[in-house]
């Protein structure tokens, strides 16, 4: 929609700003108590920071865990298994979508039951094949069972299905073959789609926990996530919210700086050009 | 380049039955215009060709080959869809180049048949744009070019030019006859504007609800439709179509009046007893006083009045009741002023005439 | 060398990862025999998730911190083997070593029908913390027995501004069913039976009182806040200067004198009815079934330095957990340690009164079945403690039964 | 030859799933009629698993608990997911701040975003008590801790982490459909609301059986917060069916009763997804 | 029905300037045609009236109303789209019904508006179907019904016949023109097809790069269009144009040939160094043998040889070369045959003949 609507356009702009404002809370928060000389205190719950600004728990996190392992292991994990992902998905897709063949729903219906099961349920299992594939306690072990994604698979084939047909006749009577389609028309045609499950799958795997845990053995496999957990697990004593916080940060702060950097090119993908 | 041959070729959507046992063969090199009315099967035909559509009976060969079942990609078609289909993620430049770039075509050569188009089709200074920030008209040039920048057997055109002013369909119309003059690539062009089936092809074809109705050089459809259809279809502003009673000799108009049977159509009409006479347009004249009939040689005169005046720049369409109920006369913008209401008298030339039975599905002469 | 995966939680702060990291590294230097792999596990639940996941895919872990109280849990499944197992590679008697090496009141735990399944590692009780800035100024002494708790407590509180006189933490981690327990002890009670892992005493008069207790300073007293309370909640509210006393376990010492900094922490025995009494806590070494030979005897070794007085001393110091190993309080630098931090000494010297840990078979579900009917009792004034014992009885009841059947009642 | 490519293509998939889905599945299935227990030495007991699931309390307050937070979970974030992204789908800077923001709760992590939550109810001291003291009065609120808010808080925490996320779908459908449908709605006459109902929503539907599907299958699986925020408590009030699962997969030997739950989970939450597909699925137009 | 008035407006888009400052009074009930090259503004023009773009500067009212900044839902006005636009998740009959629809008019009322754009644009049978499943054709058509369903006070339609046969669009082009005439509401109609241009307006309005050219009667565009470009760009086939020196009372041709300067346009050309002169390509006559100038009067001949012969069915247009180098001229399909290669002498009538500055900006006669 475009026209005369930028009023609309505008007065929705300044609704989702109020309603951004409290959703960013939390991040505010967080960023002012990790800054905080200390979590004690009456006024730990205030958004205004507290001058001087301290990393006193920046430095602590630091000191707990080995973060370039945890970072490098991280990255290999999520990006490795996010590369697998758009490989098998988009193909899958692709198939489901437009290749027509008996019993194609039922096979699809299949693939979605990944949807509904759950790691934690199946870990033993999973733990029991992977050792008998020797990739126990190995990263390429860890992401093994993610590089296919039923999810993936559901949304490539729904974002295929919504492409207008002649695009791809055209590309057909021009002598392109399956793989000039998909890559020069069918992929391109998606492109937000991709972005948004690459989003969605690079910072699930990011934050995955309980799954590494349990099959990464070896200290220098370790993620992220399981460094954090070291430092912010307190059974028996209470939490140190600025840790908390800082140690939070850390783990997301290069998957949100990426997203901060890159947000115009991210975010704006999923937009519509003012002119059209 | 190559010949095409549609052997008793069929289409059915469903229930419906889009093209019917239609049979067809071009020659190599031949410039082909379909035309019809809308919904008659035109793009469809294309895309059977093209091999979008598998036909659901009968035979397709482009050249020696038969490629029925073969897919799009190896029949080395160009195809202008009707509705552009344009590729919306890339820019124009690239859009025109998707099928040399697959081809895996030189840059140079990339780089000198974009030049040509663009020059052809007036894209300058469009080329970085995305489909959507482009005008219909645009649009259209664009899909056009990405056709015409290869150079494939076949040339499938749907209503290529139908978005474009006057000026520049004229021009683009010149350069494709250039093209088809230099290259002799077969073209099969579907269009609804006549002067373009008239002027580009060799020969047209007439369809209606999926039926060849005629096949013959734009002349020959003009001149000697094969039925009340064609005879209707071709020609603008349409031919006029007039009832006529065949009793011993003469001819009865359905206003009265008895004229003798010209004797070059009576071989052809004696045994009718009713036929239907159509008369184009430019063949009735407006009688200046004193012009007379002329009935053995086939001048008929009708008395007339003016209920609308078209005015079309360069002719006019008058439109009379009257005596002559329902004729439409094209003459020239000499200056002249019609006005409606006019008293006038038309020239009908019989021997520009033509006749049909009485359920126009056949030309008696 | 040999190769064995020790696997330990984080049960407290991240610093400990680390210090148990350089521990094991520091280990893998002094010698060439053992190459021990220490493996980072989470929490303690998932530690035990992890031992139980690595063992069934086929990799035990040769040595385990785990909780201290799922012992028979794991023996009675068949995961853990008795610490014979490995002591036997060097001559050593395990239960002897148990009984003449540790603290008498962890020996129970660590065995399982008689024979020792664990050895102690680091270990706590529940004490009691106040605001002895606020006591001072309120001219109030810290209470001794539940009667002066109350008293105190009503002293202190005013919830219209937020101040509450006392919070005892609810949730259904454990820490409920400790505390409940430890009251249950003071009133005089029995909360198991600790001879016998099919049953508990949830409906005994005892439990019920203690309950009542905990419930009254809720909606009787009104001195602690309705629901269930985390530790989180527990500390943060102390920290502000918004609480007066607390009960938390000696393993928050490090975290609570850190953070009470507008204020004096005070520290002080756990309160009493009939008797002081307070419940061990904290984690013991185990064994998984399934290591080979040579595993086993090099878990040993690394078991051995592990509790020796040094490292059990050294851990302690660090973590703020008492040390198991009697005889590593008389190394100097330990001494020197209590000097320094005499509330470190409150756990020790309330070790007197501890008894052991509660553990049944499904240990876990057996708790939190009295810890949900709390959670229950905590929130619904309506709700009588003796319907939520009886509840929580009735719970626990149905999962000991299958367990009941195939022992106490199968009778020849 | 066209058709081994194609089953070529979906070979590595099904290879892993097959691996890693369907063959621990299949376990799952044979494990839920045995009993697992130590007390029983793992005999086959046919149903009986299914029996003591449904005589157990714990699993009925789980399923009205699940039936609630998926109520209350899926059709608001589903909702706001939306009217973000209708609001945002023009891209001007300051939408794609807004729009930054609004997917910020993606990037933590579940268990990261429960700490952070779990300071902002906490009594009297947190955020929420903190600001109510300072502008209205003096506050403690343990909405954790009592059974009648508890859930109602996890259900917020997943409205807000989930519904940015839905967000990012919803624009990346919307930038499928042709806008001159929308223009010459409006030209019709139709409101902003109109146009919606009537044109977008409709062509949207692939996208909305999609985010529908995840939806649901997210609010049954994505409950990391619960654990770390309330353990199932206070009582069994926030205990869902996952969390129940895994307690019993976590913390004792019952396994079979374990398998039996997920069978009745999976089939209730196929049930769902289809309900949710014939719903929105039927009859939509995806060749365009 | 309304009046409309634009107000110094214009559109950029981003740094492009499409439209600027564009100031147009439309009257109430009129019929206006815009006509302009491909990319002109056209349809840009519509979009702004009807609100789907904003206006970058200027206002726009409908009617009393400032409708500048007013939603389109407001404005009450009805558009075919270019590119049809249509809802593709309906059928047909839903499509055209939506507007009426949404309005919440009576049952009774959709039924007999339906019934009535069916008939007129021969929807019979497509009602159930999706958009995607008609042809080119249809698809437009029912663009086409989904507006004139309704009785907004503005009809926006941007080439709504394009796609049609000359037959259909004739037909549909008389139902627009009998519907203008019963309910008088306001028409701003984009088209690259003059017959409908002239017929069918009121005024026509000539863009060009966003600029109007001219606003007049058909009748005054085709006799004196304002500047060259509508002279070339009005009637088809285009206007020839000649580049004229004008030395002291005699025009001279590029060829050479001096005549002397016609009296009636003396007082236009007497300060001009050199014009350019434009004349119709029906405006020029092949003299028969003996037939001889009068320079007096205007009448100069030219020989020249025919090069290309184009059959357009009714007519012939002939291109020559030699002295007349490069003149088109139209000429009635009498069946005389013309062949490529004879010479010719062509009679360009003066008194006919327009003229313009040597840029081409301005009517001088
Ligand atoms: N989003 C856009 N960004 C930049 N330029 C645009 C955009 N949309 C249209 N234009 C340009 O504006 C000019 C006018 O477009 P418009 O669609 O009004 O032309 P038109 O007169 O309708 O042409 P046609 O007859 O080809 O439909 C064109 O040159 C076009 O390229
Ligand atoms: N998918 C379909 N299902 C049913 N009927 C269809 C389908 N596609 C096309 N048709 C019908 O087939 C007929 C021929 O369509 P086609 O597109 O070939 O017409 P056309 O001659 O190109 O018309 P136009 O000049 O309007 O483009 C039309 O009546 C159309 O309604
Ligand atoms: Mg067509
Ligand atoms: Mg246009």
């Amino acid at each position: 929609m475009s026209g005369n609507h930028s009023a609309y356009n505008k007065m929705g702009t300044i609704i989702c700003a109020l309603i951004g404002a409290v959703w960013a809370l939390p991040f505010v928060w967080m960023i002012t108590a990790s800054l905080r000389p200390d979590s004690g205190g009456a006024d730990i719950a205030s958004l205004i920071p507290q001058w001087p600004l301290s990393v006193g728990y920046f430095q602590d996190a630091l000191i707990y865990a080995d973060w370039g392992t945890l970072y490098r292991n991280t990255i290999i994990f999520s990006v490795g298994i996010l590369s697998a992902q758009l490989f098998s998905i988009t193909t899958a897709g692709y198939v489901f979508a437009f290749v027509p063949f008996r019993g194609r729903e039922l096979v699809f219906r299949l693939f979605l039951v990944q949807l509904m099961l759950w790691p934690i349920v199946l870990m033993v299992p999973n733990m029991v094949t992977l050792k008998s594939l020797g990739l126990l306690d190995t990263l390429l072990g860890a992401m093994l069972p993610y590089m296919a994604s039923a999810f993936g698979i559901f949304m490539v084939r729904q974002a295929f299905r919504s492409v207008p047909k002649e695009m791809i006749e055209a590309a057909q009577v021009e002598g392109a073959n399956l793989l000039h389609i998909f890559i020069l028309v069918l992929l391109p045609a998606i492109w937000p789609t991709l972005l948004a499950f690459s989003i969605v799958s690079l910072t699930t795997h990011w934050n995955e926990y309980l799954w590494p845990l349990m099959v990464l053995s070896d200290m220098d496999t370790h993620t992220l996530t399981i460094g954090l957990v070291s430092f912010t697990t307190s059974a028996e004593s209470g939490a140190e919210w600025g840790l908390i916080a800082a140690g939070t940060l850390l783990v997301c702060l290069p998957i949100t700086l990426t997203f901060v950097l890159f947000q115009k090119h991210f975010i704006s993908s999923f937009g519509f050009t003012q002119y059209k | 380049m190559s010949s095409v041959r549609l052997n008793n070729v069929a289409k059915h959507f469903g229930a419906a039955k889009i093209i019917q046992n239609l049979s067809l063969a071009i020659n190599d090199g031949e410039f082909i215009a379909v035309v019809g009315p809308s919904g008659s099967g035109k793009s469809t035909v294309l895309r059977l060709i093209s091999g979008l559509e598998p036909v659901t009976e009968g035979t397709i060969q482009i050249g020696p080959r038969d490629v029925t079942t073969l897919h799009p990609k190896k029949r080395n078609v160009a195809m202008v869809f009707q509705n552009y289909a344009l590729y919306p993620h890339m820019s124009v430049e690239r859009n025109i180049l998707f099928g040399m770039k697959i081809r895996k075509e030189s840059r140079e050569a990339q780089r000198k048949a974009l030049s040509r188009v663009v020059e052809i089709l007036h894209l300058e200074g469009l080329l970085k744009r995305k489909p959507r920030q482009l005008s219909g008209g645009q649009r259209q040039r664009v899909a056009m070019a990405r056709a015409i920048v290869r150079r494939p057997e076949l040339f499938l055109m749907d209503e290529p030019l139908s978005n474009l002013d006057a000026k520049l369909r004229n021009e683009v119309r010149l350069s494709i006859m250039e093209l088809h003059r230099k290259l002799k690539t077969t073209t099969v062009y579907v269009t609804h504007d006549q002067v373009e089936a008239m002027t580009m092809a060799d020969r047209i074809v007439v369809l209606r609800d999926g039926i060849i109705q005629q096949v013959g050089t734009p002349q020959e459809l003009y001149q000697t439709p094969a039925n009340l259809f064609v005879a209707r279809f071709i020609g603008s502003p349409a031919m006029n179509i007039i009832d006529i009673a065949c009793e011993n000799g003469s001819l009865r108009l359905p206003n009265g009046l008895k004229v003798p049977t010209p004797a070059f159509v009576k071989p052809a009409l004696n045994q009718a007893r009713t036929v239907r006479m159509g008369i184009r347009p430019e063949h009735i004249i407006l009688a200046s006083e004193g012009q007379a009939d002329d009935q053995g040689s086939g001048l008929v005169s009708l008395a007339g009045t003016l209920s609308t005046v078209e005015m079309l720049g360069s002719d006019i369409v008058l439109h009379t009741t009257g005596g002559s109920n329902g004729l439409r006369v094209r003459v020239a913008n000499h200056g002249v002023p019609y006005a409606s209401g006019d008293t006038t008298r038309l020239l009908l030339d019989l021997s520009k005439a033509h006749f049909f039975s009485a359920e126009g599905k056949e030309r008696l002469c | 060398a040999t190769r064995i995966d020790f696997m330990f939680p984080s049960p407290v702060q991240g610093k400990l990862a680390k210090e148990m990291t350089t521990i094991v590294t520091e280990y893998n230097k002094s010698q060439s025999e053992v190459e021990v792999r220490g493996i980072f596990t989470g929490d303690y639940d998932t530690t035990k998730v992890k031992a139980e996941a690595a063992a069934k895919a086929g990799n035990p872990p040769a040595l385990v911190i785990m909780m201290a109280n799922l012992i028979p849990d794991l023996a009675i499944n068949g995961f853990i083997a008795p610490i014979q197992t490995l002591a036997r590679h060097a001559n050593v008697d395990a239960d002897t070593f148990l009984a003449e090496e540790f603290w008498p009141a962890l020996r129970q735990n660590a065995s399982f029908s008689g024979e020792a399944y664990g050895i102690p590692f680091h270990n706590s009780t529940p004490v009691m913390y106040y605001n002895k800035t606020m006591f001072n100024k309120m001219g109030i002494e810290p209470p001794t027995t539940w009667a002066e708790v109350v008293e105190a407590a009503k002293k202190i509180a005013n919830p219209d501004q937020g101040r509450w006189g006392i919070m005892l933490p609810s949730v259904n981690t454990d820490y409920c069913g400790w505390i409940l327990s430890s009251l249950v002890m003071a009133n005089g009670g029995q909360y198991y039976n600790s001879k016998y892992p099919g049953e508990v005493y949830y409906t005994a008069p005892t439990t019920v009182g203690a309950m009542t207790f905990w419930r009254d300073l809720v909606f009787k007293h009104k001195v602690m806040p309705q629901g269930v309370l985390t530790p989180n909640t527990i500390s943060s509210t102390f920290f502000a200067g918004q609480l007066g006393m607390a009960f938390l376990s000696t393993g928050a010492l490090g975290h609570m004198r850190e953070n009470s900094k507008d204020f004096e922490l005070g520290v002080a025995f756990m309160p009493q009815k009939v008797t002081r009494g307070v419940l061990i806590g904290g984690a013991s070494l185990v064994t998984f079934k399934g290591i080979s030979e040579e595993q086993q005897k090099a878990a040993w070794k690394f078991m051995s330095y592990l509790t020796s007085p040094e490292v059990s001393g050294r851990w302690s110091r660090f973590t703020g957990y008492f040390a198991p190993r009697m005889k590593a309080y008389d190394l100097p630098e330990m001494k020197q340690y209590l000097t320094q931090h005499p509330d470190a000494k409150t756990a020790l010297d309330q070790l007197k009164y501890a008894q052991p840990w509660y553990s049944t078979y499904e240990t876990i579900a057996v708790r939190k079945a009295m810890e949900n009917n709390m959670a229950r009792l905590l929130n619904d004034p309506n709700l009588k403690p003796a319907e939520a014992a009886r509840a929580a009885q009735n719970e626990a009841d149905e999962i000991l039964a299958p367990y009941v059947e195939k022992t106490a009642l199968q009778l020849p | 030859m066209l058709k081994r490519l194609h089953i070529l293509l979906l070979a590595p998939s099904a290879a892993l799933l097959f691996l890693f889905t369907y063959k621990p599945f299949f376990q799952a299935v044979i494990e839920s009629m045995y009993d697992s227990r130590a007390t029983s030495s793992g005999q086959f007991v046919g149903l009986a698993n299914f029996v003591r699931l449904f005589d157990d309390p714990a699993f009925m307050a789980a399923v009205i608990n699940n039936i609630i937070y998926v109520v209350f979970t899926v059709i608001p974030s589903l909702i706001i997911g939306l009217f973000f992204a209708l609001l945002l789908k023009e891209n001007s800077r300051a939408n794609r701040w807004l729009r930054s923001i609004f997917f910020f709760p993606t990037l933590v992590p579940l268990v990261a975003a429960a700490a952070l939550w779990s300071f902002i109810f906490l009594p009297g001291v947190g955020l929420l008590d903190h600001y109510l003291s300072v502008f209205i009065r003096s506050s403690h609120h343990n909405f954790l801790g009592q059974e009648n808010t508890a859930l109602t808080v996890l259900i917020i925490i997943s409205i807000w982490k989930y519904s940015g996320y839905y967000m990012l779908f919803f624009l990346a459908g919307l930038q499928s459909i042709p806008d001159d449908a929308l223009e010459a709605a409006h030209i019709e006459g139709a409101s902003p609301w109109q146009g919606f109902y009537h044109v977008t929503l409709p062509l949207l539907r692939p996208t909305l059986t999609f985010v529908g599907t995840i939806a649901l299958v997210y609010s049954f699986t994505q409950i990391d917060h619960i654990p770390a925020m309330t353990n199932g408590g206070p009582g069994h009030s926030t205990t869902v069916l996952l969390y129940y699962i895994q307690t019993i997969t976590m913390e004792s030997q019952d396994l079979g009763k374990a398998y039996a739950a997920t069978l009745c989970t999976v089939v209730g939450l196929f049930f769902l997804t289809w309900l949710n597909n014939a719903l929105l699925d039927s009859g939509v137009d995806y060749e365009r």
